[in-house]
């Protein structure tokens, strides 16, 4: 390599003409002018690298950044949430002085790429979001979905990205929870990776990402500095420097587990001895983006040197540095007279920590390579004051047409046989089966607090052995639901999530989400984005449960195709006592099943239609949200109160499907009777919401039933658990032995997957 | 009957965790002069004479190795 | 005085804290032992607990047997201080050859995590002593690398002194030879198991309560025993 | 500065999953030809002339295998 000389400041203020790559960075002609205005004068390279990243479209939400204000502008009031949007993870008030953290993120690109790696630097992203709030990492779930089961591309992808979750998540110690498994053609090239971490910490010890106080230090320390996922990088190195140093640069990141859970277990005790002042993780857009936020949050200054940056790969430069997204890697800002205690912390961990500035009140992040001055600019500017804009939005003129073929000709089963093989379709399919396969390969009792987890309606852990207090939190989305109505499929997404974590006998109180969509640039996904925001805005509000915070992943899809809109929403309840929480296994001899709420003719986009007919049309289930709150209100008091033993709500597959769980969760029969006059079939599929199936032990069938009356819940009584039957039977209709229940839910994946 | 071996490394870019932990390991074990470790996987395959190169070439790009992040070699 | 039992934490340990809570649980005190920290502080027991020991890279448990700490539990184990590894402790004692054979990939080829049935073959150990012979338990196993291989000698030898302490039944999660889930040393004071019991001793969280014997047996053996 | 090469195997007779799996998806795939596939590990070691043959075997022997059901061989 010949040495060639960097592009300083000096240099670019004497060479205004000199063409640079900003267009392969991804930057609008439009955009680049408007960073040479900031400056003054054109950007260096290395400048030019921080504001392409910073103004991408994943760190700088310009197409989203509108739609997004509604979370804040129609956030209810509630006095359980301690910090908002806008740091890296909302944090809530759990009572008694302690707090919890929780977020959601995407991971989909990588994970097709290289579905192991990319699932497993998913996890290990989310979990440094979590961590750097101040919080002890205590649990994560994964939202999944892939193309068809049984296609060689679902083959590779999937066994792949379970692996990365679990072997990442498994090895740091966190036990995964919940998530969900799902399956549409959509999805095919380009499955979607949701990881969320749920952290926990004592009210008093939040840490933000502020880089405040002239003189402190600024610390890097984690992993060395690699060329990972720097694709872009390179456009900037060979434009500015020699053939020689084009290699190929990897796109694919490799996740170091055992380096994460070191580094978290070292900012925890770095944290307990409160030896920052403020501190950042590093993700997407690496140093660029810890250094341009931690600046730009606090004082406003930052000087670094470059060179001091402790790398794994010596080739790499300036640019390359700054955007490089190696794994593992944290920035804390530290007051000097801490810097010994800290970095002897990080000895005792073998953790590698390196001063590489100092905060200023400069007001510019300036940075050196060898002594020369490489970058200056003000931080806000590339962190916070990226471009912004409002898409074209337009409703596709199909979307009628698609709405109004209701399915209502599909033919309906109605003999007893034909929904009994209904029934076991249903259960058998992709989507409904068993998800076993996937959550065995997830460790769900490490750290010993875990008091539900998969397949409960919510996983649910206690804070800490010192206490009774808990969370519950449940992932859900339905991509057949939001197609056909954005704005509903938001809302029942919202609305499903926070039934299940009530089920537990939680109460909700807050809201993370990742908004999973197709190209922004397309004015009907734009348009199904809109709405599903609106939404899920409206809902939150409604539901008094606040966006905290989430994730927007755009350009999802195959070509021109795009995935269907998957807004996916994280609902996070307190319980004061965990012991009370209510799981879903049908378990007491004798006991009455209850249906809670109402039930009509609700198939559009639902299991059935899909599963039997490979039908999405017509309306998917109304949502009543008022209605939600009422059966939520229910189900904790019943919890409180032990009113019930076991609950489930409904959602795809209807009461079957619910009933089926009930029954293998806890290995136990029951005898149905549907309501007088029901029609069976829509009885037993239709997906209509606010509904859950609880049992009532017979001494408490009079306290139940007058709550309910009470309370203006509708309730039938629909049966009885008949322990030992080993059967579920539907009365006049129907019955099914447990294991042949067991082994059409059971056998879906372990087919394919072996 | 022939039996061919095949190695299979991680690019030289890529992050290699437990090459990396060997390494540590070594140090503390007081030996030194090791300045690097990669680890690797190493298959053994016992072929008949129908399986040319193109084929083990097949076999190791699909199934041995993943491209996108590893390289192999063969030997017979 | 209460019974006091070392958790040794190495980098990458994960249910230390799981298994210091069952040890306080069984009435005994936890004494947490650094691997970086040769002193044993004069536990009565040792505890080497499940996690991914330095990522468990390599092979499991093969960096740890190389840890200070790793030294004087060799040493205090050929004594005859009673050690129990769990799991990945179970794979450091192999490593360290305190226990015979090893533990490979599961023959599914995935990390396997769900509630396992067991039947304790050995109540002679220190750390089974609770149990009946022939009890059966249901307790968690969570591995990706738990099957136990030794050549057929070992295997025989094994279950010729009765050194089997427990197996699975119902269904070999992991492919291990012979069912073996646990093992112990001829002395009996070393016992390497792969399922985790210190995941059932409370009732709330984990699974069940059926683990808490392998931690309550230890404080019916009077200690000068143990030491012996 | 060089390169040693250490490949690490089961002892035949442990069983081998990883090598199974390969097999039958080679099967899958429609290959025939391949009678037996085992996998290992493949080290890459860089060594300064302090490094002797005794203290690479040393170095295989206590760290890179485990002699209880691996084999190891040494490539300068
Ligand atoms: N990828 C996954 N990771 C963890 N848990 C999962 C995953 N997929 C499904 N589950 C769990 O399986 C159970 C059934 O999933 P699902 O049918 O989606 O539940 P629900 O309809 O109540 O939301 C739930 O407990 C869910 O958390
Ligand atoms: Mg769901």
């Amino acid at each position: 390599m010949t040495a060639v000389a960097v592009d300083t400041v000096a240099r670019a203020a004497a060479t205004p003409e000199q063409p640079q790559p900003y267009a392969e960075l991804g930057l609008a002609e439009i955009e680049y002018r408007r960073i040479a205005e900031i400056l003054g004068r054109r950007p260096t390279s290395a400048e030019l690298a921080i504001y392409s990243v910073m103004w991408s479209e994943h760190c700088s939400y310009k197409s989203s950044k509108i739609h997004l204000r509604q979370f804040g502008e129609k956030a209810p009031q509630t006095d359980t949430l301690l910090v908002g949007m806008g740091e890296n993870a909302g944090v809530v008030d759990a009572g008694d002085g302690w707090a919890v953290t929780f977020k959601i993120e995407s991971h989909n690109h990588p994970s097709y790429v290289e579905p192991y790696q990319g699932a497993a630097t998913g996890v290990g992203g989310i979990v440094r979001d979590i961590l750097t709030m101040g919080a002890r990492p205590v649990a994560v779930m994964d939202s999944l979905r892939f193309g068809p089961l049984g296609l060689p591309d679902t083959d590779r992808v999937l066994p792949g990205v379970v692996a990365g979750v679990g072997g990442y998540g498994n090895c740091l110690g966190l036990p995964n929870i919940g998530g969900e498994t799902a399956f549409h053609e959509s999805y095919l090239g380009n499955p979607l990776v949701n990881a969320l971490c749920v952290g926990v910490m004592r009210t008093d010890g939040i840490k933000l990402a502020r880089a405040d106080g002239p003189g402190n230090k600024v610390v890097l320390f984690g992993a060395r500095t690699g060329g990972d996922g720097i694709g872009g990088a390179s456009v900037l190195a060979s434009a500015s420097f020699d053939q020689e140093h084009q290699k190929k640069r990897p796109s694919v990141q490799v996740g170091d587990p055992f380096a994460e859970k070191v580094l978290i277990e070292c900012c925890l005790e770095i944290f307990a001895a409160d030896l920052v002042v403020g501190i950042q993780d590093l993700g997407a857009a690496g140093i660029s983006c810890a250094t341009t936020e931690l600046a730009a949050a606090g004082t406003g200054g930052m000087d670094v040197e470059l060179d001091l940056v402790p790398l794994r790969d010596p080739t790499l430069v300036p640019e390359e540095i700054l955007m490089s997204e190696s794994q593992e890697r944290m920035m804390a800002v530290v007051a000097p007279d801490r810097l010994d205690d800290f970095l002897n912390v990080c000895a005792k961990w073998d953790v590698l920590a390196t001063v590489i500035g100092t905060v200023t009140d400069s007001g510019r992040l300036r940075m050196t390579w060898h002594g020369e001055q490489i970058v200056d600019l003000p931080p806000r500017t590339a962190a916070h004051e990226g471009p912004v804009y409002d898409r074209p939005i337009e409703r596709p003129y199909d979307q009628d047409v698609f709405v109004e073929h209701d399915g209502r000709t599909l033919p309906r089963p109605r003999t007893g046989d034909e929904l009994r093989a209904t029934l076991l379709r249903l259960t058998s399919s992709p989507n409904l089966a068993s998800k076993s396969w996937v959550t065995d390969q997830y460790d769900r009792y490490v750290q010993g607090n875990t008091v539900l987890a998969a397949p409960e309606d919510a996983g649910m852990i206690r804070l800490d052995e010192s206490t009774v207090r808990g969370v519950a939190l449940s992932v859900d989305g339905n991509g057949r639901y939001t197609n056909l109505d954005p704005y509903v499929g938001a809302q029942l997404a919202l609305a499903e999530a926070y039934r299940n974590v009530a089920a537990a006998g939680a109460r909700p109180v807050a809201v993370t989400n990742c908004l999973n969509f197709g190209s922004p640039e397309d004015p009907g996904v734009m348009w199904q984005f809109a709405e599903a925001v609106r939404g899920l805005a409206d809902g939150c509000q409604i539901l008094r449960t606040p966006v905290t915070g989430g994730n927007v992943s755009f350009y999802n899809q195959t070509g021109n195709l795009p995935i269907l809109p998957t807004p996916v929403v994280g609902v996070l309840g307190v319980i004061d006592d965990v012991t009370r929480r209510t799981a879903q296994g049908f378990r007491t001899d004798g006991a009455l099943v209850y249906l809670l709420g109402e039930t009509e003719d609700e198939f559009g986009g639902s299991e059935w239609a899909y599963t039997v007919h490979g039908f999405i049309g017509g309306r998917p289930p109304t949502v009543d949200l008022a209605r939600e709150r009422l059966l939520a209100d229910v189900l904790i008091n019943c919890s409180r109160d032990g009113l019930v033993d076991s609950a489930h709500d409904l959602s795809e597959g209807g009461l079957a499907q619910a009933l089926v769980e009930c029954c293998l969760r806890g290995d136990a029969g029951a005898r149905i009777v549907l309501p007088e006059g029901a029609d069976p079939f829509v009885a037993l599929f239709s997906e209509s919401t606010a509904r859950a199936v609880v049992t009532v032990p017979r001494t408490e069938e009079v306290r139940f039933t007058d709550m309910c009356t009470a309370r203006r819940m509708p309730f039938a009584r629909i049966g009885v658990v008949d322990l030992l039957d080993g059967r579920l039977e539907v009365q006049g209709l129907f019955s099914i032995s447990l294991r042949e229940l067991r082994r059409a839910s059971a056998s879906t994946l372990p087919r394919r997957f072996g | 009957m022939a039996r061919v071996a095949v190695d299979v490394v991680l690019k030289a870019e890529i992050l290699d965790p437990q090459g990396q932990a060997i390494l540590g390991a070594l140090a503390r074990l007081g030996i030194s002069g090791v300045s690097d470790v990669r680890q690797g996987k190493h298959f053994q395959l016992e072929v008949d004479g129908s399986v040319d190169d193109e084929q083990l070439a097949k076999i190791a790009d699909t199934l041995l190795a993943n491209p996108v992040i590893e390289d192999f070699t063969i030997r017979r | 005085m209460p019974v006091r039992v070392g958790v040794v934490t190495f980098p990458g340990s994960l249910d230390d804290r799981d298994a210091a809570r069952a040890v306080r649980i069984a009435g005994a005190e936890a004494v947490g032992l650094w691997h970086a920290d040769p002193s044993l502080h004069g536990v009565d027991a040792v505890i080497l607990p499940g996690g991914f020991s330095y990522g468990d890279y390599l092979r499991c448990g093969a960096i740890a047997r190389f840890s200070p700490v790793m030294e004087s539990v060799v040493a205090a184990a050929r004594d005859g201080l009673p050690v129990l590894g769990i799991c990945n402790g179970f794979q450091v004692l192999c490593e360290s050859h305190l226990l015979p054979g090893a533990l490979i990939r599961n023959r599914v080829r995935r990390f396997v995590c769900r509630e396992q049935r067991l039947r304790i073959d050995d109540v002679t150990s220190v750390w089974t002593s609770a149990y009946r012979l022939g009890q059966e338990i249901t307790i968690p196993i969570k591995n990706g690398e738990g099957a136990f291989v030794a050549d057929a000698a070992t295997l025989d030898r094994l279950e010729g002194e009765g050194r089997v302490v427990a197996r699975y039944v119902d269904g070999n999660p992991n492919g291990s030879y012979r069912d073996i889930a646990g093992i112990r040393n001829a002395a009996g004071n070393v016992v390497g198991l792969m399922p985790h019991p210190e995941h059932a001793v409370d009732g709330l969280v984990g699974s069940g309560t059926e683990g808490l014997g392998f931690f309550s047996g230890i404080l019916a053996t009077p200690p000068a025993e143990t030491a012996a």
